[in-house]
């Protein structure tokens, strides 16, 4: 493996640490078990990253190839949610809006959509099932963070006697973080990523969120976390998402 | 010991399934049957109403796109790494297809309702989607064992037809699906259960102790039809790995009609 | 990849029961953990509320005759073969055991419903048994998706501990058990899960498409501990048959207390 | 094989032949597919016996050691008969009364027992979900047949507005044959085994029950019936019945 100094800094590989950030955060419901979708590298990586850094911590990677943890078919990752045995889940969406609904079926007035999204996966029973959800779109711009989503596919705040383990914790976008403050069902900005604005994250952003006086930039990864990234977080990685590493990390020797 | 069971050719396995039969299929991850929906195709099928066990993907979009579908439940249409479903999306887009949107847990409950025999079976989250509000189907109720806690009921969906692709099946029609429970779930739900194999186990698997606990039992299964490579360009377990540039290259050539007339008369309508 | 899963001794395994807990066992056809058993009452276990998943035998009547069971739930408890379980019936008459006559789907519908996380789950039947009547818990209301169609709603039970034995565990806690598929519900719907096996598996058994489809995995196992002939005197699949002989003089012995005492000092309390 | 012709008919033999005549009845719920208990070894010849009489019908034994039908554990039995895919079923009972009520739980009255059977296993769930169930117990007593039963584990019918699939078919005894009309919810005596009068069954029966004016004996199995039971049914029994081949058919040669 060559020497992983010097090399710059990936924007995907800032996404990681902010999400391992957010893993690591305290919180009534420490992370456990993560779960994380098969189109979710960066989640994945992050996970992977913590696990490095000695957070006692089960991935699960569904729809894994190789060693795939499930031998109940695909009820048992809901299940396993059900039984509050995963504490961490990832969601995104076509449409966020400011109070945490996501929209994954599409736009427009349902069913007559405008542009249709795939639909709403496990979406509508993860947010619930799962104590902590961190949402992360790469994609920040007012048509996916809108102020209010065409179709909910997963509400972000429940009334209180509707059952429910958690709620959303941050919002990871390719520009900044944000917390979600679910007893206000709002965004408040956390911080921003290097070179951007606390203006332009207002300009980009089609739902009102809270900015404090102070927002700080959104910390670099580490060399030691850049070094377990391009070492055996990487490794690991190669079996589920090869095209993911070859983009950030480059191809490897033969 | 009797049994319906009949091995039969690929053809004759999808002849068995007629115009507007309900048709629950796995998803492009799980034992999916393609070789069978090609098949399907050739055969002019017709007003299907698909079911995605708990989502679809390039099956569901190739037999939409061939105009076999009128309706499809499913909890998202998708190629995964590939993009959108195009088919899937340009018929929704033009109204004509019905789609009724699910979440992959009330799939699955409703399947596991039917295979208990039970008319409907509860399942926590969901309240406040607007899923809830376009499926009069689905009822919340108070919990009978709470206080003021709503909670939904999902109704049993027992399909017409269950179709997927199997590494082994033996003679007296047990079938192996390995680690792919969702399939046998389905199995149990479904009225008529027909199956591709990759090949035939010369012996019972079910008296190997090592094989039975991933087989579905032959009472489930009414026929099947040897197919290797039958969910190629899908995967199938540990045998063969999806085909990455088939894939690729069905979600550029589908993007449009003319593309995808293109692609079902290199790929399906000219093969046997 | 990190996991609370320990292996353990026997004793240390059945040192982590406290008295009084609800402590979930297959029947006697199905991974019973005797060996276990045996531990549990040299450790001397107190008030134990048995589960008996859905039925109870040889092993629960050690137990009740070792005066370690305060409670039992189950849908029959008995030596199949070898007739009525003594030292059960001699308790129920005694009047020092609670017992909750359940029935088999009752039970497996309950550890279903718990699987799934939900509070209950609807089961078909049951409606005008006595059984109803003295089981408060289980409650019939109007089928939401019918008309005037009464239905059995079961609570989900979560024991605090499952115990069973099993043919093999690997060093990540994975555990193969077959067709057994009971347990494995057993072990999604239990708070802590205790397993005796056979040998240790070298190797990650979730890795082999063969294997994988038998195995709980490893999420769900807290402690497993190696015990050779662990389900001894009963069978294990084929690894080997029950020993019918001395189950025989089980029978035979624990018709008295007298009779019963002298197997524990030579079977049990003997034995290490 | 030794010739069979010439052994005197086994009581068993009888009782095997009388349940297959009861299997072969034309009814709206042809036997397709019938379960039969691990400690019902006459049952199970039955069903065998009809396979080798040319009925077309699946035969699942249940706790079979070798070749078991069910992949999905003890679940799986309970999941057939639900879906309905199990035509048949036996069940028997420490006490049965004139409403074809069985009790498996316990004399005196429950909790407060004088006789403690094992328990209701799956029968107040099979009765209602099989259509058709053969009760079957030997012993012909007025301890076993009563008015009414002390528990009932599972009644023998329901109100209309109970989903129920079907109902007790019939009674086989060590003395006789009971038919059961479910719509009057009463026994009638179908038919006597050799030997025993109706003034017998009504001496030894603790429930009312409908005497036609003509009761048939029960037919003795035939030749053909027997040279079956003898040779192909025997040796299909010897896996998960050793015990019970050779109390009726005798040792095997080694």
């Amino acid at each position: 493996m060559s020497d992983p100094a010097g090399q710059p800094i990936a924007p995907e590989e800032r996404l990681i640490a902010a999400i391992a950030a957010l893993i690591a955060e305290p919180c009534d419901h420490p992370v456990r078990h993560a779960a994380v979708g098969a189109a979710s590298p960066i989640p994945a990586a992050a996970c992977m990253l913590r696990q490095h850094e000695g957070h006692a911590m089960r991935l699960s990677l569904l729809q894994s190839r190789r060693a795939n943890p499930f031998t109940e078919g695909g009820r048992e990752l809901f299940d396993l949610a059900g039984q509050g045995r995963i504490d961490l889940f990832f969601l995104g969406g076509g449409q966020i809006d400011g109070a945490a609904n996501i929209n994954l079926v599409g736009t427009g007035t349902y069913p007559q959509v405008e542009a249709r999204f795939p639909g709403s996966f496990g979406s509508a029973y993860m947010y619930f099932a799962v104590p902590r959800t961190i949402l992360f779109r790469e994609e920040h711009s007012r048509r996916v963070l809108v102020e209010k989503v065409d179709f909910i596919s997963a509400p972000g705040t429940s009334p209180a006697n509707v059952w429910r383990r958690g709620t959303p914790q941050a919002l990871v976008t390719g520009r900044c973080v944000f917390d979600f403050v679910a007893s206000r069902a709002r965004f408040v900005l956390r911080s921003l990523h290097p070179g951007v604005s606390a203006a332009d994250i207002v300009r980009e952003t089609g739902f009102g969120f809270d900015i404090p006086a102070d927002v700080p930039v959104t910390p670099e990864p580490t060399p030691a976390q850049l070094a377990l990234l391009r070492g055996p977080v990487r490794a690991a990685m190669e079996v589920n998402y090869p095209d993911f590493c070859g983009r950030v990390w480059g191809r490897r020797a033969a | 010991m009797s049994s319906d069971f009949a091995l039969v050719s690929v053809d004759e396995l999808v002849a068995r399934i007629p115009d507007g039969a309900v048709l629950a299929m796995p998803p492009d991850y799980s034992l999916s049957p393609a070789a069978a929906v090609r098949a399907l195709i050739r055969r002019g099928a017709a007003r299907l109403s698909l079911l995605g066990v708990p989502i679809s993907g390039y099956c569901a979009d190739l037999l939409i796109g061939a105009g076999a579908v009128g309706a499809i439940t499913t909890s998202a249409v998708s190629l995964g790494e590939y993009g959108l479903a195009p088919r899937f999306t340009a018929a929704v887009k033009a109204g004509t297809i019905k789609v009724d949107d699910a979440t992959c847990p009330c799939v699955h409950t409703a399947l596991q309702a039917a295979e208990k025999g039970v008319p409907f079976m509860p399942l926590r989250g969901v309240i406040g989607s607007d899923l809830l509000r376009h499926r009069p189907d689905w009822k919340v109720v108070d919990n009978p064992f709470g206080n003021d806690d709503p909670i939904l009921l999902v109704p049993a969906i027992s399909p017409d037809y269950a179709l997927f692709h199997a590494p082994m099946v033996d003679r007296a029609g047990n079938v192996w699906v390995g680690r792919r429970r969702e399939v046998a779930t389905l199995a149990h739900a479904a009225r008529t259960v027909l199956v591709t194999a990759e090949r035939l186990y010369d012996g019972t698997m079910l008296e190997d102790e090592r094989l039975a606990p991933g087989c579905i039992g032959a009472v489930y299964i009414n026929a099947a039809a040897l197919a290797p490579k039958g969910a190629w360009p899908l995967g199938c377990l540990d045998l063969y790995d999806p085909d990455e540039a088939h894939l690729a290259l069905y979600a550029r050539a589908a993007r449009d009609e003319t593309g995808f007339r293109g692609y079902l008369d290199a790929h399906v309508l000219g093969a046997a």
